[in-house]
């Protein structure tokens, strides 16, 4: 073994303990085994990476048994630290290594569960796609970066795996990148997140420059030793949190996460919905003293911070955002953002443990609706994600699926006694308790709105008339069959890329045999419906590790250790506080409910077509259908010929502080460098050169005359030279 | 002092000399104004050694050095007219403007 | 400061023996080809022996020392010796010199360009080979500054005569460049010789009496020396010459420009430049972080401009360069180390983009990024080449790259004592934000010519199956016939680089180690 | 009768005439030559006309044998031989160069065997001249006496003025000879007006009783300074420094090529040997005059030469006006020879670069006469893909190309580098602005030695004519020697500084 040992205090611990770093490890040598030989084994590769899943799963299981007893054990629970020096320069010392803690516990046990799991849907998902291999072999890699993220020693080691997951992020949205969009969309998703990792840089060049460690142990203690000067925790925070914007698809940097969705569902379940995308929160939890110094959060009087108004904004404007959509997976990717939003706000306001179970719970229950929006696709809608026109009446087809995906929306929604509610009301209630009035009511806004946009999607997609490939329209659903992964613009894609996707098809057709007049969906085969069924349970009982209601606090228990800060005690749960919350989740499935049946039922209504007659609704739809204009105001404006002042602010503040991010590398990008190369580079510093020849050149050709050929001249030349020196050296020498 | 005029003759005839070699288009004119410049320089070393024989009697650098520019100066001349001739036969023509194939 | 003096014939051999080779290739005719190509290639690989047991015959705990010191009298008049060492500075550098001259030879052993000539090609690179070696090794200021020439006329002939429609224009500029560098290189030589009171052109001699010189005469050596080192590197305002160079040479050339010649420049700074005169190093790093960083934004710009894939890479380097010279101005530890990697990753990583490069350009015959699509369809493996360099280039952790940029940033955010703490903070966000042009250039050619279908012009033929290589591309010829996946020639350059692009980002400290020792000892100087 | 007897038995009495002593073996050079001279003009007379190349055959003897004697007194020892009153000094600066005329002659007369064979010129005759220029230029390096550096002067100038114009059917060639011609003689007249003054003013032709005296009263008469400054141009215009270099270009294109190489290395040397003693001898006092004056010619020529070099599309007329810029780099340290402690330095880059400068300069017009037997042109543009049909030639051509260029490890980068820290040495603002501007040009310099190596390597053959040129053995010999010479010197600089190494020299000069 290369790696030294440092000699550092680790705690005598359980084996399990001693070992986590294998975790990380295990898929990340399947990754090299896939990537070498996955192409001969008999599953292609599959199989080496589900297995290394599961290893990972044990060992994180055992991990977490022993962990419990750890804490059980110590008062106050040591994390188990281990680290192995890398390289050093200079005398700084770079390692790897881990830290074991309740949090690290927490996210190394959820993401090897929902990557195993997601795993094994995808054996039949991808079935026979050409690059089947390469899936799973990204898809281990993921998991061995985010692995080694969570349990990361050092920030050097954090970096590596947020780097990682950024890389397969970019492979994995980018699989089938036969067709331009395809590509297009990750790498907007890489520069886009990448953007935010200048911050990651800098913050983590600060906070080394400032407190000479990387190990985050060692940087949380400095933090809140006092020792360091504010304004150097401050600007740590904020260029960190830069990073964590970028990744976890906070406003202004979410643009990138809906267009992910160009990629296979089961990379939208795991990367962008419960995993991945969460880095950005583990990451401000994980160094919840420097945010919270820094950002002097719960300090008395603080009305607002940073990282609430960013999460809470990104609440309310994603989850409008999800009202408008008819890709059922851009619908959840809006409500991830929204969630993740929720996430952010609660450690903005010091609702850590809230904030972090959060986590924990949504990453069941939302993993589990893709995965639903998966298998509608399957089997369902025949590989299309139109809600709309493509999906309806499905729940008797697809019961499993259905029954799955209701309990997961019940859990998203924050229906009582399931799990959404015992982690989102806590964030909530966290707000109120500690004096963030605002965002106690943004919170509250944002539970009205998750339900209604959900009820609307579960709506036109289980409930009414089947429409489209639901109703088995073929040829219709045809040209819907790439575009579904090919969101989110409807790129024709090439023939061959066809011809390689209706292969998989071709067989999912054989085996369910179309009955005449009605759909041909049925429920998918178990390889799908096994995943769902075990989420959709986990997303009833996993909140009950930390239901106040009920004074359960184990989770509580587990993971304090891991804050880090003294947090204000959590307020006494009494369900008076919870009233107006469940009653905005009731208003909010009403309301949608209603609405729902008016505009897309068979009944006639006058509600139906409102958008088109009502201009003020119609603008209101309009201005959501485009994303409020974040992505492609540009065009609109232009089009429309709109001089107006207002709409020229909102379109350079749009255009160049807002959606700057992607078009700065895109568009703004290119033409700088465009004219910096034409006018500076060609023109000035390489014309400077050339000229410099040419004047020299010049010269010479002016000095030609000098040799004229003729004798006298030469003659004159010589004396008169021969004369002057002479005149010169007399004059100045005597 | 009696010097002074020799050498003020000298420098005359340099100039004039000098002069010749820079107007003459006429190759033989411009060896003799050549010529010219070489006498004067032996009437200076001639009137120099004058100078300084005065006080020790037998310095004869000058004169030596005189007879040496006589003799070479009868060389190059020699060789300056068979250059001539040599350019006569080949161009029916000593006006140096015409020596001008070569420039640049 | 004492040398190890024993096995100090290991240099000269490790060297001059390309002459060796030279020297047999003169006397065989041009015909046999076959034969000129396997002595150049045996010669390459001997003098690689000598430099692998030179890896194993260093003695890494003392790497701060020169080692395998030798110093006879070579121009005595003039008071300068052969005075020949390797340290840890410049041992990583020195093999890497090496072991490109081989894979180089493995790669053109079918790929010599038009007009063919294999023998001159492969003389012109034995020559290259000694001149690299050569001023690594250089302990004297003569002494390198005669083999930093010698690396000049191979290459310009190499780019002239074997390179692209431009090449003409393209060699001139970077000979003259170069020797307007090295002209003002040779005068700071000798007044520094002169200030020092003309002793010895010896550098450890000049070292330890480098602080006699009064700062400001030394402000103004060390523009000298400045320009000089600049215009190889090369930097702001000086790199005009690179992406002509680059674009135009042969595939061989712009490796070797890439992963060695490049290097010289930096070397000097690290080795000569720094070492001798720290004080008015001290007063220039700001200008030349600066410089650095304007380089770093300026060549991702300039990047984002390109349609050709070749001068895409080409302008990326002047980034990469400006990401070395960061870290050189920062006068740390930290940074000068993380230059040193900078310096050997973008070697590799450079190196092997131009590779591929010249192999695509081979079976397209173009390099335009418009009309490349889909190669992943066509030629997977070359693809993924493609993208696993990107990635590198780019500074994913992991890989190689990584281990160059972000040290780097963390050293310039506390430079050596005296320099401007908010200056440098101030670079290290700008820096960080070339990171992300990075990211987006080299993606953005990743995407457009690996992903996508394959454009009409080039389609209708399988993938996979291989074919003969001509070895004279025409340029007219837009036939698909010969676009063939990575051919076995192309493995065995490539391996070993893709090898070291994983080893060495997932174990820098093969590298750090070496070097690390040797730095530290330098930077003393500025108490860090 | 008997009384005019008996008289000049009296003056004999009386006369103190004592025959001065003469060292046969210091002078054995000369003498050498002298008879070879005279053999050459024997054989001439008496062999056929078919075997007429034995006159070229026994010149190359002779000079090989005048070198032997130089050699012997070298190896014996450095003690300085001075005769005629220190008129005639023999010491090791004079046997270096000495060494190097006879050198240089050597390689001429290789060149010249074909080309004058060929012409069908008068051979005898053409090796006598040859002969007694190179005699002339022996004389040159060991005299230290006004007169007798203006008989060496004269003696190997004269010569030479009929070899420039040896082709006497040719236009050109008469054109080349009365130029070069009717300009020296000019030039040595006004350097003869000069001497003239100095004679009168200090009242000795002695070179060193001369630096005694000049300037003894501490600062100048106005006639020093002219005559200073009028014996320089004379010498100034045999090295052909701008602005006295009008007649070279002329003269190198016309002249027949051996001779064009011949005047562009030996005679420009000749001219810097008398530069260089009545610098370091004869106007030690007059620094104020000379240096000023050289740094101006150096500069200019280093500049004009360049610029002009620049637009040339004849290959000899360019290397013309290159070498008046490379004479510009050898001027360059005396601009400060007489500024501290440089003066050493100073002398010994000037010799050095004029060794190494002989090789390079005489190599490539060996391959410009090699070339031209084949193409029969003196256009740049005819050694076009020289290097596709003609690889030898091509590399040998770089070599040289790459040498005068100043590029490592061929010797021209040392001379320069001599040149550059003789100039540094001196550590003044002169020394410091010549290096800067002299750097400057070295890289102009570049651009046109590498337009030729670009024609070799990278253009077409102009007429795509590609037989092989086949070169005759005596220019080959030319090519190896000048070949290895300058690569030896580059390599292994140690050899010739060595030779350029006179420390004991400039005391030397006073005996």
């Amino acid at each position: 073994m290369f790696l030294a040992e440092e000699a550092g205090a680790t705690v005598a611990a359980g084996w399990f303990l001693e070992h986590a770093w294998l975790i990380p490890v295990i898929p990340a040598v399947s990754f090299a085994i896939i990537i070498l030989f996955g192409k001969k084994l008999p599953m292609k590769g599959a199989e080496v990476g589900i297995a290394s899943m599961m290893a990972g799963l044990v060992l994180a299981t055992g991990l977490t048994y022993q962990w419990i007893v750890h804490v059980r054990g110590a008062a106050e629970a040591e994390p188990v630290i281990k680290s192995w020096v890398w390289w050093q320069s200079g005398g700084m010392k770079f390692g790897l290594g881990q830290h074991i803690d309740g949090l690290a516990v927490m996210a190394l046990l959820l993401v090897t569960f929902i990557s195993t799991l997601v795993q094994i849907y995808s054996v039949e998902y991808v079935r026979d796609d050409r690059r089947y291999t390469h899936f799973f072999a990204a898809m281990t890699l993921f998991s061995a970066g985010m692995l080694a993220m969570v349990s990361a020693e050092n920030m050097v080691q954090f970096i590596l795996g947020w780097e990682i997951m950024g890389l397969c992020s970019f492979l994995l949205i980018g699989h089938w990148w036969e067709e331009r969009a395809n590509s297009e969309a990750a790498l907007k998703a890489f520069l886009t997140v990448r953007v935010g990792d200048i911050g990651l840089l800098v913050g983590v060049a600060i906070l080394f420059g400032a407190s000479g460690t990387f190990s985050i142990s060692g940087i949380n203690a400095w933090a809140v030793s006092g020792q360091p000067s504010h304004s150097v925790l401050l600007w740590a925070a904020i260029a960190l949190f830069i990073a964590c914007i970028g990744k976890s698809g906070q406003f202004p940097l979410h643009t990138w996460l809906p267009d992910a969705m160009a990629g296979p569902t089961p990379v939208s379940s795991l990367l962008h919905s419960s995993t991945m995308v969460v880095a950005g929160v583990f990451l401000v939890a994980r160094l919840y003293p420097v945010f919270h110094t820094g950002l002097d959060i719960n300090v008395a009087g603080q009305q607002v911070n940073l990282i609430a108004v960013i999460g809470g904004i990104t609440i309310l404007i994603a989850a409008a955002l999800a009202f408008v959509q008819n890709d059922i997976k851009k619908v959840l990717a809006y409500s991830t953002v929204s969630q993740l939003g929720y996430m952010m706000m609660g450690l903005g306001v010091g609702a850590w443990v809230p904030a972090v179970f959060h986590i924990f719970t949504h990453a069941f229950f939302k993993c589990c609706l893709f995965l639903c929006a998966g298998s509608v696709a399957h089997t369902g809608s025949h590989h299309s994600f139109d809600m709309k026109n493509d999906m309806g009446g499905l729940r008797k087809k697809m019961p499993i699926t259905f029954g799955t995906w209701m309990v997961s929306t019940a859990a998203l929604c924050g229906l009582p006694l399931v799990s959404g509610f015992f982690s989102k009301d806590e964030i909530i209630d966290g707000a109120k308790h500690n004096n963030y009035t605002v965002f106690f009511v943004i919170g509250l806004i944002g539970a009205f709105m998750t339900t209604a946009y959900m009820t609307r999607a579960t709506y036109l997609t289980f409930f009414g008339k089947a429409r489209g490939a639901a109703a088995g329209e073929h040829a219709h659903a045809d040209d819907h069959a790439h575009a579904a992964d090919a969101a989110p613009h409807r790129v024709e894609g090439s023939a061959s890329d066809e011809a390689q996707r209706v292969s998989g098809q071709s067989e999912a057709e054989a085996s369910h045999p179309r009955q005449q007049g009605f759909g041909w969906a049925t429920e998918s085969p178990l390889l799908i419906v096994g995943p769902l069924l075990i989420l959709a349970t986990l997303a009833i009982f996993s909140g009950y590790l930390n239901a106040a209601p009920f004074h359960i606090e184990k989770f509580h228990h587990w993971i304090e250790s891991s804050i880090g800060v003294s947090l204000p005690e959590a307020a006494e749960f009494e369900w008076i506080n919870a009233i107006p919350s469940i009653t905005l989740v009731a208003a909010g499935f009403l309301v949608s409910l209603f609405l729902c049946r008016a505009v897309f039922g068979e009944a006639d209504s006058k509600l139906k077509g409102l958008t088109e007659r009502s201009r003020l609704l119609g603008a209101g739809h309009r201005f959501l259908v485009n994303k409020y204009y974040l992505d492609d105001l540009y065009e609109k404006v232009i089009v429309h010929g709109v001089a107006h002042p207002i709409a020229q602010a909102a379109y350079w503040v749009n255009q160049h502080v807002i959606d700057a991010t992607v078009d700065a590398f895109g568009r703004g990008g290119k033409r700088t460098g465009d004219w910096v190369y034409k006018n500076i580079d060609q023109r000035v510093v390489d014309g400077a050169v050339n000229g410099t020849g040419a004047a020299a050149r010049g010269t010479g050709g002016a000095l030609r005359p000098i040799q004229s050929g003729k004798v006298n001249q030469y003659g004159a030349l010589l004396f008169s030279a021969a004369a002057i020196g002479a005149l010169v050296l007399v004059i100045v020498n005597t | 002092m009696l010097v002074n005029n020799f050498l003020l003759l000298g420098a005359v005839l340099f100039c004039i000399g000098v002069y010749g070699v820079i107007a003459r288009k006429n190759a033989v004119m411009v060896l003799m104004s050549i010529e010219l410049i070489l006498n004067s320089v032996n009437l200076n070393l001639l009137a120099f050694n004058q100078l300084w024989a005065k006080d020790n009697p037998g310095h004869v650098d000058g004169n030596t050095f005189a007879l040496y520019i006589i003799a070479i100066a009868a060389a190059e001349v020699g060789v300056g007219l068979a250059m001539v001739l040599l350019i006569f036969r080949n161009r029916k023509s000593i006006s140096l403007d015409e020596l001008s194939e070569m420039k640049g | 400061m004492e040398f190890i003096r024993d096995q100090n014939w290991l240099l000269s051999l490790g060297t001059f023996l390309p002459l060796a080779g030279v020297l047999f290739m003169l006397f065989i005719p041009k015909k046999n080809e076959l034969l000129q190509k396997q002595i150049a290639l045996g010669t390459a690989l001997a003098t690689l022996g000598v430099g692998i047991y030179t890896l194993t015959q260093f003695d890494y705990g003392k790497s701060a020392k020169l080692q395998f010191f030798a110093s006879t009298e070579w121009i005595p008049v003039i008071k300068s010796g052969y005075t020949i060492g390797l340290d840890g500075i410049s041992l990583p550098m020195y093999v890497l010199s090496m072991i490109i001259t081989v894979l180089v030879m493995i790669y053109s052993w079918q790929h010599i360009p038009s007009p063919g000539n294999p023998k001159a090609f492969f003389i012109l690179m034995l020559v290259l080979q000694v001149g690299m070696a050569g001023t690594f090794v250089a302990q004297d200021l003569i002494l390198f500054f005669v083999f930093f020439e010698i690396v000049l006329l191979p290459m310009y002939f190499m780019i002239g005569v074997w390179g692209g429609e431009n090449r003409q224009y393209a060699s001139l500029k970077f000979f003259l460049y170069t020797m307007f560098g090295s002209a003002l290189m040779l005068v700071a030589f000798l007044a520094l010789f002169y200030k020092t009171g003309a002793q010895s052109f010896s550098i450890p001699y000049l070292i330890e009496h480098g602080g006699s010189i009064a700062k400001n005469t030394a402000i103004w050596i060390f523009a000298g020396m400045f320009v000089g080192f600049a215009v190889k590197v090369p930097m702001f305002p000086f790199h005009t010459w690179l992406p002509d160079a680059h674009t135009q040479a042969p595939t061989a050339g712009s490796v070797l420009l890439a992963a060695i010649l490049l290097k010289l420049g930096t070397y000097g700074f690290i080795r000569i430049a720094i070492p001798i005169l720290p004080q008015a190093a001290l007063k220039w790093a700001p200008a030349i972080g600066i410089l650095a960083v304007i380089g770093i934004i300026y060549g991702a710009l300039g990047c984002l401009a390109q349609t050709d894939m070749k001068r895409l890479i080409a302008f990326s380097s002047v980034a990469h360069m400006g990401f070395v010279m960061l870290g050189i101005s920062t006068l740390t530890a930290t940074g000068i180390n993380a230059a040193l990697f900078g310096m050997v990753a973008h070697g590799l990583i450079t190196g092997m983009l131009f590779f591929v490069a010249g192999s695509v350009k081979e079976r397209y015959h173009t390099l335009e990024i418009k009309r490349l699509s889909g190669m992943l369809l066509q030629m997977p493996k070359m693809g993924w080449i493609l993208g696993f360099c990107a990635m590198a280039s780019l500074g994913l952790p992991g890989l190689a790259g990584f281990w160059g940029e972000f040290p780097a940033i963390l050293a310039t955010y506390s430079p050596a004592p005296g320099l401007s703490v908010e200056l440098f903070r101030t670079l290290m966000v700008i820096a960080a934000i070339g990171t992300v042009l990075a990211a987006g250039y080299l993606l953005w050619l990743f995407q457009r010519t690996a992903f996508g279908n394959v454009s009409p012009e080039f389609a209708g033929n399988g993938n996979g199956h291989a074919h003969s290589v001509g070895a004279a591309a025409n340029d007219e010829h837009h036939g698909t016939d010969d676009i063939h996946d990575v051919n076995i020639f192309e493995w065995l350059a490539w391996t070993p680089l893709l090898v070291a692009i994983v080893v060495f980002g997932i174990y820098p400290q093969l590298m750090f180690k070496v070097f690390d020792p040797a730095v530290t000892e330098m930077v003393k100087v500025f108490g860090k | 009768m008997i009384a005019a007897v008996s008289h000049l038995g009296t003056v004999l009495a009386a006369g103190d005439f004592t025959s001065p002593r003469v060292d046969y073996h210091a002078l054995a050079p000369e003498i050498v030559l002298a008879a070879g001279i005279c053999a050459v003009l024997l054989i001439d007379l008496f062999v056929g006309e078919g075997r007429r190349w034995i006159t070229s055959t026994v010149a190359g003897f002779v000079l090989l044998g005048a070198v032997i004697p130089v050699f012997t007194l070298g190896v014996i020892g450095s003690d300085i031989r001075s005769m005629f009153d220190g008129r005639y000094v023999v010491d090791q600066f004079s046997l270096v160069l000495k060494a190097l005329f006879l050198l240089v002659g050597y390689v001429v007369v290789l060149l010249s065997t074909n080309e004058i064979e060929e012409g069908g010129y008068y051979q005898g005759e053409y090796y006598v001249l040859l002969l007694s220029s190179v005699l002339g230029m022996v004389m040159m390096s060991s005299a230290r006496d006004l007169v007798s550096i203006f008989v060496a002067l004269e003696f190997l100038s004269i010569p030479a003025y009929m070899l420039a114009a040896w082709r006497k059917r040719d236009a050109k060639s008469n054109e080349a000879g009365v130029k070069y011609y009717l300009l020296g003689v000019f030039a040595s007249a006004i350097m003869l007006y000069g001497m003239s003054l100095l004679y009168g003013i200090t009242g000795t032709t002695k070179l060193t009783e001369l630096g005694a005296k000049i300037t003894a009263t501490g600062h100048f008469r106005g006639a020093e300074a002219l005559a200073v400054v009028f014996v320089l141009v004379g010498f100034a215009f045999k090295v052909s420094a701008v602005p006295f270099h009008t007649w070279a270009p002329d003269t190198y294109e016309g002249a027949p090529t051996p001779i064009t190489a011949f005047l562009s290395v030996a005679s420009k040397a000749a001219g810097f040997v008398a530069l260089v003693t009545l610098i370091y001898v004869a106007f030690p006092q007059a620094k104020d005059v000379y240096q000023p004056f050289v740094w101006v010619i150096s500069v200019a020529s280093m500049t004009v030469g360049n610029l002009l070099a620049l637009r040339q599309t004849n290959i000899v007329r360019m290397l013309a006006y290159s070498g008046i810029s490379q004479a510009g780099f050898i001027l360059m340290p005396l601009a400060v020879a007489g500024t501290g402690d440089s003066a050493e330095s100073s002398l010994r880059a000037v010799v050095v670069y004029l060794i190494i400068y002989a090789a390079m300069n005489l190599g490539a017009f060996a391959v410009v006469i090699a070339v031209s037997r084949k193409t029969r042109s003196g256009e740049i543009t005819s050694f076009g893909g020289l290097f596709s049909y003609a690889p030898g030639l091509g590399v040998l051509m770089t070599i040289f190309m790459a040498s005068l260029a100043g590029i490592p490890p061929l010797g021209g980068w040392f001379a320069k580098f001599g040149a550059f820290k003789a100039v540094l040495e001196a550590g003044n603002g002169w020394g410091y602005s010549i290096a800067i501007i002299g750097a400057v040009n070295a890289v102009i310099a570049t651009a046109y030695y590498i337009t030729v190596m670009r024609e070799i390597w990278m253009k077409p053959v102009p007429d795509g004519d590609i037989t092989p040129i086949r070169t005759p053995g005596a220019v080959q010999a030319a090519l190896v020697i000048t070949a290895a010479a300058t690569i030896v010197f580059g390599v292994l600089p140690g050899l010739v500084s060595r030779y350029g190494n006179l420390t004991d020299l400039t005391g030397a000069f006073g005996r």
